[in-house]
């Protein structure tokens, strides 16, 4: 276990360095100096000269690189070119941001899903088990940003029971943060609350037709405190991969939903970056994003190692 | 009047859905539950990057802080004349050369520094040493400024300009204290009825009351700016309380959800923001005025105005708003006319780019300007581009594209077209000299000559408006003191009040 | 002790098991063979009240307890089922590696059972050791803290045995237990069974290995019981002719000889033809047997028309 | 072995069939131009030639329905064309190789490519190359590559151990050979499933690309676009939102209806090696 543990976490290492020179190179893609851009149409080659200097773009791209990689070891992400404010802390707040709203998302999605997943899977043969599917993949099929325009539109504009968007910090008032997070999650929660709902579903038909949970009924158990006991765990374990999976998803599906809900989170800030030309705000962003994509791969990985004794 | 640079496209930054995003509560901050304290929600959708407006481009710095925070000596009012306000009065000599400031008494900075001429003098020289705009050219017509005494600023120029004190009532004639000007970017320090309280990147902006104001003090205790990235989201903002004024509406077919009398208002008024169709004058194949002409023909702007902005703002024929004095209506000069455009282009199918900044007013106008221009032959491929960065480099600077859609919020902006490097490429010397003659003619020379000049660009077709932006705020029932008109550049907060 | 009378197995119009009536005596050691598809891995399910969702039986299953009280295994609620289940019957299945839950520790497995039915959780532990013990596994402390995948097919097998066992139940039904196992783990595991089994219900293909364990053997063909009798009567003189053609079949031929057969194959459930099921393959086969044969006989009986003598 | 013909399969075909009747009859003939601008017709009710209404510039709702179906299918075959053509010889490549360093290069690029999304890429490469339906139709095909790549090594895995792979082998067929003649037709079935289920992912990621202004063009009709044009237009004419919206779920429905059907109906134990998403 230890020494899986110590490989998968070189590996993660090395993919989080990879993706960083995947980023740093992409951005450097761009077109457009920075310095060029900074100072306007009819800067004097001087001037431009002195805030590439400034900036360090002068300097050949392996050491801007290793420069910029280096400091975001340090949780150090430069000093927008465009704004001129440091970018580490705005990254920090905005990601705070998102974080609560992925994993408040997440929460909705597995609460809807697992009981729901078991049920239908239960009663696969019902029709209430049957509709339970039906209804999961109409779910499946609507985008998050239709199910927040909709939810907006119902729970906020016209029963104006919540806020239709904005984000108070938990500090200022925890009950006006829960409120203005409400829909949100919701939103994110119930589409892949669907998809989720669909794998439980078939983790759970999986596990049904196992021999170990024969075995237990002879034991003596109910066919519902079978499940319970021995079949819920098992079921779990192609569950959280595809849980793994859906938090990515969920951070990328968050940009979406923070347009729509006017969330100020990391979504929100890249969308800025790219319209504001702010490249090391950009290049911030997408890493720690990426960087985010990895660590929930790997923390999956290992949480499946942890879960199955047959891979330790 | 020479008027170039970033500064005049970023303007368009007012009216771009590029700004962060907003928040919900109510009323915002401030000290709720006082008496007699009233805060006020406003939404808009241009955040700042920072506060500094001296070397920081684009229109959203200006709105929030400019009148508000920071003054000058003379200020716009709603109808686009010059009004006093940290100036008393002023004096121009005979050779409108030398303008003799007399200054308030007792006016004081929020940093508690009193407020004289030497202040003045350290403001205006300032632009000139350290202001990094393009448009602190408008100042170089300034000779020098002098302390006659305390109370009492000289400004001479170096020949006379119809534009100088105009200069004035915008962000260059802004007042800044002598001890604060170390962090413009995120302490202003100004002479203003209100103060900036506190700023949440991506959110909002809090202005409070300045509690030593010198003149009429505001009826509210403090003011939310709040940022709103999309149309709808502010709209359903104002649905729900979560904002009390929408400041400039983005979605004009949405007004019907306003229509209640008892619960919204909605002000209807004009802007300096002409809608423009430019065309690139310096490549084929809108190098060619018979092109250019087929274009404005072309083009259905009744039907323009009714489909891409719910019929919302007025028709225009040239670069001058109703508010100039100089305005005539010249919407007469290209009738809609299809057969004479398919005419001057003499049976040609012309393939061009339209490049325009991916903003809700320019993305919904393309539209209708393509549909209109495929029934004479012009095929134009629409490619929205980010703004304000990629438009700025790819069109803006670079030039490379050959109609685009923007809006030139920027007031008294005719100039523009007189420099042949700006992104039309429209190069008339005739242009020029009228304009150079009306800025130092007199009052009515320079409404003569500006009149000729807008003729000449609407002969010359130089570009198509497209129509002139309306001034659209919708605000909770009880909101007063609402501006009607948006020609200055800033959002003037000083008489907005709430009824109890 | 166990009597089964008219036990019939159905999945919607289909009938698995047709009216299947048989005893085991406390202590008696029974088989039931045939052929896959022949109805008795049913047969045994339906005694545990296992069967797979949309398969009913009826009938009559009683077992009878040793103060004389009966518990009545067929048409009961699964309230009532599964209190007798692990504790008055157990079953062992065929196939050991998928049978153990594979996150679970096999200690905490064999209690389990134990806790089910009112055993205080640190005595299960310390009997599953014992267990474990008893059904001959090396080291109970350690394959007790292991986890199903680290032991083979042979131990897990011992290990569902030492569950089955746990409660000392009154019938142990094993269904085709050494099927999966290696040759020579098979016989010890034999021996292990008829050595701890109370009384047996053991279900197999094999004939050799029925012949090794029980003492009274069960044929089934088709759903039905077809012969039924002391082992060494049925296999040293068979009279239906499927159990004839099956005991042929297993015998080993001297060189050169053709392997007999039974002709063709196994219909498919509900496929068997009216009268006996066997006729369509059945070399003696006349129109008599469209008629179904009655099973007859005390102690060797079976249900053909033209018996084999 | 071959499943029956379920009713999942025969509703996600119907859906999907619809979706393609409406592109390829788009190509000749639509009620009326769906691009033409027409200020009388501005938000004209439906009826009168007009099935759907118009929308505000007076475009005809269902003729603009109709071309977006082909800009949906557009997108989506060309998404999921260059995830499979990059993801199933990576994948094949890697599930002939299970041990070598090739099989482990591979799958960790994969796991990488795993880490940019769609949304993020289309973002990206929108910056650098400018929004449009290209790059969009680029971003998320590359990001669909691993989905192609794991499928089709899990796939390969299992058919490798097959007794006629193994008869290849031992008859000294070269892998390329292999590859050809076996991998790709047994595990043909597989990808075709995970197009399916990819296609619907491809749809959902142009709608929310175009929701937020880098997906197709204007005026080029898009369901995702036609969404968010219709945002303002909510609360009065809801119409506007309702068919767009329709549009794009029961396509995603079809075509994942249509991938689970087929998933059952070529090879019930395909269920095994799903695609994750």
């Amino acid at each position: 276990m230890t020494l899986y543990l110590l490989k998968r976490l070189a590996v993660l290492v090395a993919s989080t360095a990879v993706a960083g020179v995947v980023v740093f190179a992409f951005m450097a893609l761009l077109p457009g100096d920075p310095a060029e851009i900074a100072l306007g149409v009819n800067a004097t080659p001087e001037a431009v000269a002195a805030l590439r200097e400034q900036f360090g773009t002068d300097r050949p791209p392996v050491v801007q690189f290793l420069d910029w990689f280096g400091g975001l070891a340090q949780g150090d992400f430069g000093t927008s070119y465009v704004t001129s404010a440091p970018i580490g802390p705005q990254i920090s707040d905005r990601l705070g941001v998102t974080a609560v709203l992925v994993l408040g998302g997440m929460a909705v999605a597995v609460a809807i899903a697992v009981p729901l997943g078991t049920f239908a899977a239960v009663h696969h043969r019902n029709p209430l088990g049957a509709a339970i599917s039906a209804v999961s993949q109409i779910g499946i099929a609507i985008p998050a940003f239709l199910a927040g325009i909709l939810l907006v539109f119902v729970f906020a504009v016209k029963a104006q029971a919540l806020p239709s968007g904005g984000y108070v910090p938990i500090a200022d008032s925890p009950g006006e943060w829960l409120r203005s997070l409400l829909l949100p999650w919701l939103s994110l929660g119930l589409v892949q609350g669907a998809v989720l709902t669909r794998y439980v579903r078939s983790a759970v038909l999986d596990v049904m037709r196992e021999d170990y949970l024969r075995t237990a009924r002879a034991k003596g158990r109910g066919s519902t405190g079978a499940l319970w006991r021995h079949g819920l765990r098992n079921a779990s374990i192609p569950v959280v991969t595809v849980l793994g999976l859906q938090l990515a998803t969920l951070l990328i599906g968050a940009v979406v939903v923070e347009r729509v809900f006017v969330i100020p989170g990391l979504g929100d800030l890249l969308l800025n970056g790219v319209a504001g030309r702010d490249l090391l705000l950009v290049q911030g962003v997408v890493m720690v994003l990426v960087a985010a994509v990895l660590l929930i791969n790997f923390v999956v990985d290992v949480a499946y190692h942890l879960l199955d004794p047959r891979l330790r | 009047m020479r008027r170039i640079g970033i500064w005049i496209a970023t303007g368009g930054l007012l009216l771009a859905t590029a700004a962060c995003g907003g928040g919900s509560s109510s009323g915002g901050g401030g000290d709720a539950g006082a008496p007699k304290s009233q805060t006020l929600s406003v939404g808009f959708v241009a955040e700042p990057a920072n506060l500094d407006f001296t070397s920081t481009e684009g229109a959203a710095i200006p709105q929030a802080l400019l009148v508000n925070v920071y003054e000058g000596l003379v200020k716009l009012d709603q109808d686009g004349k010059i009004v006093p306000l940290l100036a008393e009065k002023w004096e121009v000599s005979p050779d409108r050369k030398t303008y003799t400031f007399t200054l308030h008494d007792n006016v004081k900075f929020s940093s508690g520094a009193p407020f004289t001429a030497d202040d003045v003098v350290f403001s205006l020289d300032r632009v000139k040493a350290d202001w990094k705009l393009k448009i602190k050219s408008q100042l170089d017509v300034v000779d020098k400024v002098e302390k006659k005494d305390d109370t009492t600023a000289v400004v001479t120029l170096k020949k006379p300009s119809n534009g100088f004190l105009y200069s004035m009532a915008t962000r260059l004639g802004a007042m800044f204290s002598r001890t604060g000007v170390s962090d413009l970017a995120n302490k202003p320090v100004g002479t203003g009825p209100y103060t900036l309280a506190s700023w949440r990147r991506g959110d909002s902006i809090q202005l409070a009351a300045n509690p030593s104001y010198w003149g009429t003090k505001p009826a509210l205790s403090s003011i939310t700016l709040k940022y709103f990235k999309d149309a709808t989201a502010m709209n359903n903002a104002l649905l729900t309380g979560g904002i009390d004024v929408i400041s400039s509406v983005q979605a004009p077919e949405s007004l019907q959800q306003f229509a209640d009398p008892n619960r919204f208002q909605t002000v209807e008024g004009t802007t300096n923001g002409e809608v423009v169709l430019s065309m690139n004058n310096g490549r084929p194949p809108f190098n060619d005025k018979k092109a250019r002409q087929a274009v404005r023909y072309a083009i259905d702007h009744k039907a323009l105005l009714e489909t891409a902005w719910a019929g919302r703002g007025q028709l225009i024929g040239s670069m001058v708003p109703p508010t100039d004095p100089w305005y005539e209506d010249r919407t007469g000069d290209y009738p809609y006319d299809p057969a004479k455009a398919k005419e001057l282009l003499g049976g040609k199918t012309l393939n061009v780019k339209m490049r325009i900044p991916n903003l809700p007013y320019a993305v919904a106008s393309a539209q209708v300007v393509k549909s209109q221009l495929a029934q004479v032959g012009i095929n134009a491929d629409i490619e929205p581009l980010e703004f304000p960065a990629r438009w700025l480099d790819q069109v803006f600077t670079k030039g490379d594209y050959d109609l685009s859609i923007i809006n030139h919020v920027e007031p008294r902006d005719m100039g523009i077209f007189a420099d042949k490097s700006y992104y039309f490429r429209y190069d008339n010397p005739e242009f020029g000299k009228l304009l150079a003659s009306a800025d130092s003619g007199t009052e009515q020379e320079q409404t003569e000559d500006l009149k000729t000049a807008a003729k000449l660009l609407s002969d010359d077709a130089a570009a198509d408006w497209l129509f002139l932006f309306p001034n659209l705020i919708v605000a909770k029932k009880g909101v007063t003191g609402l501006p009607k008109n948006a020609i200055s550049e800033s959002f003037d907060f000083t008489a907005l009040a709430k009824q109890q | 002790m166990l009597k089964v009378e008219g036990l019939t197995v159905r999945s919607g119009d289909v009938e698995l098991v047709h009216d299947v009536s048989f005893d085991i005596a406390p202590g008696e050691r029974v088989g039931l063979i045939g052929e896959s598809g022949s109805g008795k891995s049913l047969t045994a399910l339906s005694l545990m009240g296992l069967l797979p969702e949309g398969v009913t039986a009826t009938g009559r299953a009683a077992l009878d307890g040793p103060d004389g009280g009966g518990d009545d295994l067929v048409g009961v609620p699964e309230s009532r089922l599964k209190r007798l289940r692990g504790r008055d019957v157990s079953m062992v299945f065929q196939e050991p590696m998928t049978a153990l839950n594979p996150l679970m520790r096999i200690g905490a497995q064999v209690a389990e059972i134990m806790t089910l039915h009112g055993t205080p959780r640190p005595q299960a532990r310390r009997r599953a050791l014992d267990l474990l013990d008893r059904v001959r596994l090396p080291e109970p402390a350690q394959i007790a803290r292991a986890y199903p995948h680290q032991l083979s097919g042979g131990q897990r097998q011992r290990v569902m045995l030492a569950i089955a066992l746990a409660n000392e139940p009154r019938l142990l039904i094993c269904d085709e237990p050494t099927t999966a196992l290696d040759v020579t783990v098979q016989k010890q595991m034999l021996e292990l069974i008829a050595e701890v089994a109370p009384a047996l219900l053991f279900i197999t293909h094999d004939l050799a290995v029925v012949a090794s364990v029980c003492e009274r053997v069960l044929v089934m063909y088709g759903g039905r019981v077809v012969e039924s009798g002391p082992i060494r009567e049925v296999f040293t003189r068979p009279r239906h002719r499927y159990t004839e053609g099956l005991l042929a079949a297993s015998k080993l031929t001297p060189r050169g000889t053709r392997l007999p057969t039974i002709k063709g194959s196994v219909p498919a459930a509900g496929r068997f033809p009216g009268g006996c099921v066997f006729r369509n393959r059945c070399p003696h086969a006349t129109p008599t047997c469209e008629d179904v044969p009655a099973l007859t006989g005390d102690g060797h009986a079976h249900a053909c028309w033209h018996p084999a003598d | 072995m071959r499943g029956r013909i379920n009713a999942g399969l025969v509703a996600g075909g119907v859906l999907v069939g619809l979706v393609v009747l409406a592109a390829v009859v788009s190509f000749f003939w639509t009620p009326h131009d769906p691009t033409l601008v027409d200020a009388a017709r501005k938000l004209r009710e439906p009826g009168g030639g007009y099935l759907l209404g118009a929308d505000k510039f007076g475009r005809d709702t269902f003729s603009q329905l109709m071309v977006g179906a082909r800009t949906t299918l557009y997108v989506g075959i060309v998404a999921v064309g260059i995830a499979a053509v990059l993801g199933t010889p990576l994948g094949m490549a890697a599930g002939m190789t299970p041990r070598g360093w090739l099989s482990e290069l591979i799958m960790r690029v994969n796991d990488l490519v795993f880490a940019f999304p769609a949304l993020l890429l289309a973002v990206m490469l929108g910056a650098v190359y400018g929004a449009g339906t290209l790059t969009a139709m680029i971003a998320i095909g590359v990001a669909t590559v691993p989905a192609f790549a794991r499928v089709a090594r899990a796939a390969t895995l299992q058919v490798m151990v097959t007794d006629y792979v193994l008869a290849a082998r031992a008859a000294g067929r070269g892998r390329a050979a292999i590859a050809v003649r076996h991998v790709l037709p047994n595990i043909g079935s597989v990808l075709i499933v995970q197009a399916s289920v990819s296609f619907a992912i491809a749809i959902l990621a142009e709608a929310a690309l175009s929701f937020l202004g880098f997906g197709t063009r204007p005026p080029t009709p898009s369901w995702g676009r036609m969404l968010q044009e219709s945002q303002e237009l909510l609360f009065s004419t809801p119409r506007l939102a309702l068919w767009p919206g329709l549009a794009i779920a029961l396509a995603v429905l079809g075509f994942n209806l249509l991938g689970d059907g087929l998933r059952d109906y070529l090879d019930p134990k395909l269920r095994r090696i799903r695609a994750e998403g």
